[in-house]
């Protein structure tokens, strides 16, 4: 890995690639660690596991020059019993795009840190943490990102059912449930007019 | 015979001090205390007596002057004060018997030097002041070579230059009795009189912390505990003060020679811009208070130089001042580090809730020192801008302007960095400061708060140590300040006029919503909403002025440190060089004979 | 000096100061809102928010130091306002403490208020509070020195270091000083607005950067009370500084005439400038103004 | 009990001869013998120098009976007497120092007394003695006895200083002796007053050319620059006390012959210029050299070599003042470079390259003798009230009456360096941490009683120089006055 | 002071005109509500004819102005502003998150109804109102004041319990100083 890390290819000897050749490269040098296809014009999806990921993501990185990191994100598999961590990567040079794909257990989700890699991924691997409970392995950062004291399951997980919740914990206003107008229900409440300038206003 | 009684028994009173020390602490305790006493006792009622004696061949002569009995009053008055407070501040410290030893043998050499009336006992006591004070700033242990040598070197070029000048006077007039240099001088030629008063300007410039001279002082002022700084920075620099008086004076009203007065007087305008300037950017209190103490040396400077009476009167009046409000800051600096242990800016905050009379002592002398009325430092500063403006000295003025509006920064520095600001939970134990160091911030503070009413109590004495300086029928109220153009400022009307509307405005204030006014706590803030947790603290301490730093940096970037350094790592390269002659080899050796002997044997041909 | 005396002249002149600056402050807001296209308050808005303020049910201080802080102003505009002549007709009535103090004194009195606002915010604990303060305080050194030099042209020509003297010398000429001292007087005007803090200067309490800075921990009285303050010192300056330059005024209408249209200068000066940086500011009062009274002390000492 | 000068040289090299003998009776009296001897060398001195300042005439001893011209004669005047009683307070100080001396074992301390007391004699001897032949003996006892003590250790580096000594030493007796081969030939005399009183008789070249090789003989004897590249090693690696010994005495003598040559024997007013001159530089140089030394016995050496700078030029003004201000440094110098000596040994007793790092932290180990090393700097760099701050202020004080000015600001300017390196080392024995453990060897009373009394005599005498004030004027007069000095020595020549 | 009723009832109306013709607005801009609020302040609208104009801190608003939904999150130092005015002081609710949660109604994170948690004097309905409407909450505030109605502050001190209740049903970790007063 620290080969590969250091070896860093001078990025204007890169012929530019097309989606294909980049599939093809990575395939060639994971074997049969990694699959994908491309998925379309300027878009290849691969799979990989949490032990190949780093691997891939620094050889995509080094050596084919897909230095942006765009996005980390999680989807909920809860039929599956996994989540599925997507990691988005760019390469200026091809303008190619690489979704890589990573499925972890749902009961136990843990999956290598990358932050290592780009600096700013420790933003998006805290909010997973935060909104789905994946834990990345040595994650440096406060443990209260966006959520404060929030105590139940984390709320993007599928099953949290954020309406019950949302009832349950705020306090709803009578007059909620129906679509009138709300101007029409504080009338109707206080028996106040509407001002006269205010209503040139109003639809 | 009296006279020099009080020395001796001052020296022989730090001997046995430093055996009782030895012995007891508590003993020694109680026999600080009692020097502590018996100080002031003795000094105010004896009757002055001359004495003299003969010293290889030179007569030493002792005896009190009216205008040195002036400074003996300052350093008896802060000599007692500051012994009262190293009992309880320097309590907890080893080798007390050495410390009070040097303390007292440097009062001793101030009084030394304040009875001297010629020129060699002068300096014997200079000499004595200085390794007394010198084996004090190196008392701590720390960085010894760095400041404490640093200290000696320049003190000595300063005693050195001194006893150049003191051998030639004794050669020009045939005696080193001061007074008679001072009457005899006039017939000097100019290059002597340039050159003594050059070489005795250069001596107690370095005591005074004069510009170019002052290196010395910030660090050495550090590094003493800071019972003897209050000391230090009160008293002893007024020796330097001292000496310049009778010297810029003499030649005032000698000679005429107006071009060292201005000298003098722009010297010190530029130390007390500069210094002022450095004392805006520090991070610890102590080394702050001792740039504020050179920027105060250099208004008296400033006063003397231009030598007209109301800037006489001024530097006189700022010299003991500046010994009463420097001496409170000291000390509540030491009090802070004795009850904290810390100095640095960024360490201390929120004292004034537990410290609350070494605050108003604190405040009372920033207040003074910043030259607001209704407090005593308003007198000295309008004293000063007084002289200069009758003077019309027009840039001067400008200077000394600047460098007091700017020590307002660092005299608010000083009171936010330690004493407000937010609480901490670390300073929860810590206590008031003990009694016997409370009583003499505070018996100074109520001196500033007298005199800043009624100057007059000290204008008596400077008025008769005036008329030794020449300036006979020295015009002084106890409560009117006058300038040369008739212009006058009632004090008691204004002071009266602040209090009284400060007074009725209290009243108003506390009396309206006085139920529902309520005290909260320092972390009860508004900051954007967010609660401060126990563990933050929002103090600011980092880069208190930096946007001011930004404006001055291009002037101070040169030092003259710098320089120092260089031309003293200059000359151990030099004498490197030297060192090589050495080779640790007998054939060089026997080669440099047949050498010499070669060149002997030319120079003597030709020369003899 | 009749005490009784005192009391009433002194009296009124603070109610008068007091009033004075606050119409003044009004039609500061006033003026600014018609210049940006609004109707803008009343111009008697100001009386309201005093007046509200001081009847807030409840206040809150950090501490004693905090609880004296507006005292500490008022006293020092108050005690500086009785030295200040009003009129220069010899009037008995507005004489108060005219001849009991001179220039350097009202100089240094000036400034106890600051200290005293630094020390109340100081103890606030408030970090903005100090910072603040770190600004105004180093503004003051920039502008001090233009006002002082262009002060010191005029003691030092006209031989006297009293207001009064000074006010003598132009009603015996019957020239204006800033006529006969020009530059002195560019001097002294280009330092006005730092000493109101006005706009481009008004970084000290930028509301924005720092939370109104000095005074972001005051409320209620303590609030009222620096209103109050700011508006007798507003008053204070602008007849220091006619009474200086501008040959003082022989009855209440020339006096109000001659305020307001120096008062104009830094308001419609702070109208049309952004904001200065602390270094810029002090940059600036050391560059043209200290120019110009550098000007004045060569043409004081020629 | 009897007082002659006679006894100063005859009786330690006496007992330096008898010493082995008395040895083998008791072990012991190896020891005692020569401090008694020592204490008497004090007595006859004091004895002497009262009845010498009583009458101010000059003691003559006609050795054999010979009359001077002819004979060997010794001059006690107040002027040797002065340094005589100097040298002698210092052997027995030495010797009660080095009384039981822990490295003295009896056949070291049998050695160690004799060379002592043969330096002794030998620089008493040139002190007093009216020949000039005979001063070149004595010196030659001197050196002698010198070369073995600095290799007393008998280490590669003592022999190493020790022939380097002998080697420059040799130039030294060589060009004397030459000189003195030559003025003999001319006049026929070795007696000093004679010479003195028909130096005129001399042609000039052989008169210059006498003078230059006598003056190198005596200068580096007396460790002029360039002349003392020996001094540092022979300082630093001979015996503690040896460089108390070499301070105090050896290098007096050397200063005392060139001193008499320059004001007595010859008439050369340009002699006191090359001699002002020459001591300027070696002033400077060595207190230069000594502001980075790290070895401590070589910075107390080179600052040694600088004091005898001071002598110089203190001699080298040729005035009252400067004479009386040379005899208060020469006083000084003695004592507190002694002290420093003695008191610096202990502090760097067990370290083996004697490094100032080495007596770091000793102030809290050795509290005596690091207050009394402190008292030793604080006098040497002249801080009054001890007594260096008196031969200081009265060089100055002559250097101004001879309208040196330049000559004051540099000696006061070297004083400045002399703090700086002083008051490092001080600094370091009370407050730097020691890096390497070295074991503390403790003074035993006798030493410390020996440095006690150094100590005192510069604090009595900084606190009241008129003890001593008399003497000193006495002295100057007497040195400065080469007709009496003559008449006294030859009352015939004078009625002729 | 004045003890007699008829003539606190006078001191009364003269401070209440006061404190409604002066009203300095703390704007709490979380939402999209606080791009509303520069227009009003500025030429078009120029609220400050009324005596309105910004506090820069809590300590010297009279108007605690809440633009916008909230979340719980900053709920907490909404209600710490709020403790830090001094009395008396008024709560403007600003757009419908602030009535009934607005289009974040269902959120797991952002509050339903403000007066739940803090004493709210006025509502201005809308999602978001216009300036016009912003005054116009203004003037009813105003009203409110002259009849002494605007008693929000007192509420709050009289049922600290409820609305310490509601606040820690969902603040978890309190970690505020205590409301004295």
């Amino acid at each position: 890995m620290s080969e590969v890390f250091f070896r860093t290819k001078d990025l204007s000897t890169i012929n530019i690639m097309n989606e294909q050749d980049i599939l093809n490269k990575i395939l060639d040098h994971f074997g049969n660690k990694v699959t994908g296809n491309v998925k379309r014009e300027k878009r290849v999806e691969l799979f990989a596991t949490t032990n190949t990921i780093e691997d891939v993501l620094l050889y995509a990185k080094h050596q084919l020059s897909f230095i942006h990191f765009t996005q980390l994100s999680c989807v909920d598999w809860i039929e599956e019993k996994q989540f599925e961590l997507v990691y988005i990567i760019w390469s200026p040079e091809s303008k190619v795009t690489i979704l890589i794909k990573v499925r972890v257990d749902r009961e136990n989700p843990v999956a290598p840190n990358i932050d290592y890699i780009w600096r700013h991924a420790n933003t998006f691997e805290r909010e997973l943490r935060e909104m789905y409970g994946v834990q990345f392995e040595g994650l440096v950062g406060a443990q209260d990102f966006i959520l404060e004291d929030w105590i139940e399951i984390p709320p993007m997980r599928r099953d949290f059912d954020t309406a019950e919740y949302a009832k349950k914990t705020f306090f709803d206003r009578p007059g909620r449930e129906n679509a009138r107008d709300v101007r029409e229900t504080i009338r109707q409440n206080s028996g106040e007019e509407i001002p006269e300038f205010a209503k040139k206003y109003s639809r | 015979m009296s006279n020099i009684i009080i020395i001796l028994a001052i020296f022989g009173w730090a001997i046995l001090t430093y055996i009782a020390f030895r012995l007891n602490k508590t003993l020694g305790n109680i026999f600080v205390g009692l020097i502590a006493v018996a100080l002031p006792v003795y000094y105010f009622t004896y009757v002055p007596e001359d004495y003299s004696f003969q010293v290889m061949g030179l007569t030493l002569q002792f005896g009190f002057t009216s205008f040195s009995s002036l400074f003996a009053i300052l350093v008896v008055i802060l000599g007692a004060l500051t012994l009262l407070y190293s009992i309880p501040y320097m309590n907890k410290k080893d080798r007390l018997g050495w410390f009070y030893l040097n303390f007292l043998f440097s009062i001793g050499g101030m009084l030394g030097i304040l009875m001297s009336k010629d020129f060699v006992s002068l300096f014997i006591f200079w000499e004595i002041m200085t390794w007394s004070s010198y084996l004090i700033v190196i008392f701590s242990g720390k960085k010894v070579n760095k400041v404490g040598v640093k200290y000696m070197v320049y003190s000595a070029i300063g005693a050195y230059a001194m006893l150049m000048a003191i051998v030639l006077i004794n050669k020009w007039s045939g005696t080193t009795n001061i007074s008679h240099f001072f009457e005899t001088f006039a017939d000097y030629s100019n290059g002597a009189k340039i050159l003594s008063s050059l070489l005795l300007l250069t001596a107690f410039a370095v005591k005074s912390a004069l510009m170019p001279l002052h290196v010395w002082a910030p660090n050495a002022y550090t590094n003493s505990p800071m019972s003897y700084t209050s000391l230090f920075s009160g008293a002893l620099s007024k020796m330097g003060i001292y000496g310049m008086a009778l010297v810029a004076i003499m030649l005032y009203t000698n000679t005429g020679m107006k071009f060292f007065g201005e000298a003098l007087a722009w010297l010190g305008a530029i130390t007390a811009v500069l210094a002022t300037f450095w004392a805006v950017f520090q991070t610890d209190i102590r080394k702050l208070l001792a740039y504020s103490s050179i920027g105060q040396l250099g208004y008296i400077a400033v006063g003397l130089g231009i030598g007209t009476e109301l800037g006489v009167m001024a530097a006189l009046f700022l010299a003991l001042l500046h010994g009463l409000f420097k001496g409170i800051l000291f000390m509540a600096a030491g009090a802070i580090e004795y009850r904290t242990g810390k100095t640095d800016f960024s360490e201390l905050r929120g004292l004034i809730w537990k410290m609350p009379v070494t605050f108003f002592s604190a405040l009372v002398a920033i207040i003074a020192l910043a030259g607001m009325p209704p407090l005593s430092g308003l007198i000295s500063k309008w004293l000063i801008y007084e002289a200069l403006l009758s003077s019309e000295h027009y840039f001067l003025i400008i200077l000394i302007f600047l460098s007091s509006t700017a020590a307002f920064l660092y005299c608010f520095h000083f009171l936010y960095g330690v004493f407000l600001g937010q609480r901490e939970d670390d300073i929860e134990d810590v206590k008031e400061a003990p009694a016997l160091m409370l009583v003499p911030m505070v018996l100074m503070s109520f001196g500033l708060l007298a005199l800043g009413t009624f100057p007059g109590l000290i204008f008596k004495h400077i008025s008769s140590s005036m008329s030794y300086l020449g300036f006979n029928d020295v015009t002084w109220e106890m409560s009117v300040l006058t300038n040369e153009w008739g212009n006058k400022i009632y004090l008691t009307h204004l002071n009266t006029m602040f209090m009284v509307v400060f007074a009725v405005f209290f009243v108003i204030i506390t009396l309206v919503a006085r139920k529902k006014t309520r005290r909260v706590g320092t972390k009860d803030i508004a900051n954007a909403g967010e609660p401060i947790l126990a563990e933050d603290n929002y103090h600011f301490s980092q880069d208190f002025y930096k946007p001011f730093w930004r404006v001055i940096s291009p002037v101070m970037k040169y030092r003259i440190e710098t320089f120092y350094n260089s031309f003293a790592n200059g000359i151990g390269e030099f004498f490197q060089f030297f060192r090589r002659v050495y080779t640790g080899n007998g054939q060089t050796y026997a080669l440099y004979v047949v050498i010499f002997l070669t060149i002997l044997f030319i120079v003597g041909a030709t020369l003899i | 000096m009749d005490i009784w005396k005192l009391l009433l002249t002194g009296s009124v002149t603070t109610v008068l100061a007091f009033v004075v600056g606050m119409l003044y402050m009004g039609l500061r807001r006033k003026i600014t809102a018609r210049v940006q296209n609004r109707v803008g308050p009343p111009i008697y808005q100001n009386f309201l928010d005093v007046m509200k303020l001081w009847s807030k049910k409840s206040s809150i201080n950090h501490g004693f130091m905090q609880h004296v802080a507006p005292l500490w102003m008022i006293a020092t505009s108050i005690t500086t306002l009785m030295f200040i002549p009003i009129l220069n007709n010899g009037s008995t009535f507005f004489t108060n403490l005219t001849f009991e103090g001179d220039l350097i004194m009202l100089l240094y009195l000036m400034v106890v208020g600051s200290l005293g606002m630094a020390l109340g915010a100081g103890q606030t604990g408030n970090p903005n509070s100090a910072i603040g303060v770190t600004r105004g305080l180093t503004q003051m050194v920039g502008f001090e020195i233009p006002w002082v030099m262009a002060l010191v042209a005029l003691m030092i020509q006209h031989r006297t270091t009293t207001v009064a003297g000074l006010l003598d010398v132009q009603v015996q000429s019957g020239t204006w000083l800033m006529l006969s001292s020009p530059f002195a007087f560019i001097a002294a005007l280009l330092a006005i607005p730092g000493m109101f803090r006005y706009s481009p200067f008004d970084i000290v309490g930028a509301p924005a950067e720092l939370a109104s800075g000095p005074i972001s921990e005051f409320g209620g009285k303590y609030l009222g009370t620096m209103m109050t303050n700011g508006a007798i010192f507003a008053f204070v300056k602008l007849t220091l500084f006619v009474d200086i330059f501008m040959g003082g005024a022989s009855n209440l209408g020339f006096l109000l005439l001659k305020t307001f249209a120096l008062y104009m200068f830094p308001v419609l000066w702070g109208l049309v400038s952004p904001r200065f940086r602390t270094e810029q500011a002090v940059r600036f009062f050391w560059g043209w103004p200290v120019f110009f009274g550098v000007l004045g002390l060569i043409q004081a000492a020629i | 009990m009897v007082a002659d000068p006679i006894l100063y040289v005859a009786l330690p090299l006496l007992t330096a001869f008898l010493l082995p003998i008395i040895g083998k009776i008791n072990k012991e009296l190896i020891r005692i013998v020569p401090g008694l001897l020592f204490a008497f060398l004090v007595y006859n001195s004091i004895a002497l120098f009262s009845k010498v300042s009583a009458t101010h005439t000059p003691i003559i001893v006609e050795i054999a009976g010979w009359a001077p011209p002819i004979g060997i004669n010794l001059v006690y005047s107040s002027f040797t007497g002065f340094i005589a009683t100097i040298i002698s307070v210092l052997a027995l100080l030495v010797w009660a120092y080095s009384y039981k001396f822990k490295k003295l074992e009896f056949d070291n301390s049998l050695k160690y007394f004799v060379l002592l007391m043969l330096v002794t004699a030998g620089s008493i001897g040139v002190i007093l003695t009216g020949d000039l032949f005979n001063q070149f003996v004595f010196l030659e006892i001197v050196a002698l006895s010198s070369y073995p003590l600095v290799a007393f250790y008998r280490g590669r580096n003592g022999a190493e200083a020790s022939f380097k000594y002998l080697l420059v030493g040799g130039f030294a007796s060589l060009s004397i002796l030459l000189g003195i081969v030559l003025i003999y030939s001319q006049l026929g005399t070795l007696n000093m007053a004679d010479i003195a009183a028909h130096i005129d008789e001399m042609p000039r070249n052989i008169k210059i050319v006498s003078f230059t090789l006598l003056f190198l003989g005596f200068a580096i004897e007396a460790e002029m620059f360039p002349l003392n590249g020996w001094a540092p090693d022979t300082y630093s690696q001979a015996p503690g006390p040896i460089g108390a010994v070499f301070a105090g005495m050896t290098a007096k003598a050397g200063i005392y012959a060139l001193i008499r040559m320059i004001y007595t024997i010859f008439d050369f007013s340009g002699a006191f210029e090359i001699l002002l001159i020459m001591g300027v530089i070696t002033l400077v140089v060595s207190e230069g050299i000594a502001l980075r030394q790290e070895n401590l016995k070589r910075m107390l050496a080179y600052s040694s070599l600088g004091q005898m700078g001071l002598l110089m030029i203190a001699f080298g003004i040729n005035t009252k003042t400067a004479v009386i201000a040379g005899m208060l440094i020469l006083f000084n110098h003695a004592v507190i470079k002694s002290l420093l000596f003695l008191s610096s040994s202990f502090l760097v007793y067990n370290s083996k390259d004697k490094l100032i790092k080495d007596a770091y932290g000793m102030g809290k180990k050795l509290p005596l003798t690091a207050i009394l090393f402190g008292i030793g700097a604080f006098a040497i760099v002249g801080l009054p009230p001890f007594s260096g701050f008196w031969g200081k202020l009265y060089l100055l004080m002559a250097s101004a009456d001879a309208n040196l000015l330049g000559l004051i600001a540099l000696i006061l300017a070297v004083s400045v360096i002399e703090i700086v390196y002083y008051f490092r080392v001080v600094n370091g024995v009370y407050f730097k941490k020691s890096k390497t453990e070295i074991e503390v060897h403790k003074p035993r009373w006798n030493a410390s009683l020996a440095m006690i009394i150094l100590a005192a005599a510069i604090i009595v005498v900084g606190i009241y120089p008129n003890i001593i004030y008399d003497y000193l004027v006495n002295a100057a007069d007497t040195l400065l006055d080469k007709a009496s000095y003559i008449s006294h020595v030859l009352p015939n020549l004078a009625s002729n | 002071m004045v003890n007699d009723k008829e003539s606190q009832k006078i001191v009364d109306i003269i401070q209440n005109f006061a404190r409604q013709s002066s009203l300095f607005v703390l704007a709490y801009g979380t939402g999209c509500g606080a791009i509303e609020i520069p227009p009003t302040m500025t030429s078009r609208y120029d609220a400050e004819r009324f005596g309105i104009r910004g506090a820069a801190t809590p300590r010297q608003a009279d108007v605690l102005l809440i633009t916008g939904y909230l979340a719980t999150k900053s709920l907490k130092r909404v209600i710490r502003a709020y403790e830090q005015m001094q009395n008396p002081k008024y709560i403007i609710g600003f757009g419908s998150c602030t009535i009934n949660g607005g289009m974040y109604w269902d959120s797991y994170n952002t509050i339903n109804r403000l007066d739940m948690y803090i004493p709210v004097d006025v509502y201005i309905n809308g999602c978001m109102p216009r300036p016009e409407a912003v005054i116009a909450g203004f003037a009813k505030l105003q009203k409110l004041i002259q009849a002494g109605k605007a008693d929000g502050w007192d509420r709050y001190q009289k049922n600290l319990e409820f609305y310490r209740g509601n606040q820690k049903k969902i603040i978890h970790n309190w970690v505020m100083p205590d409301y004295n007063w």
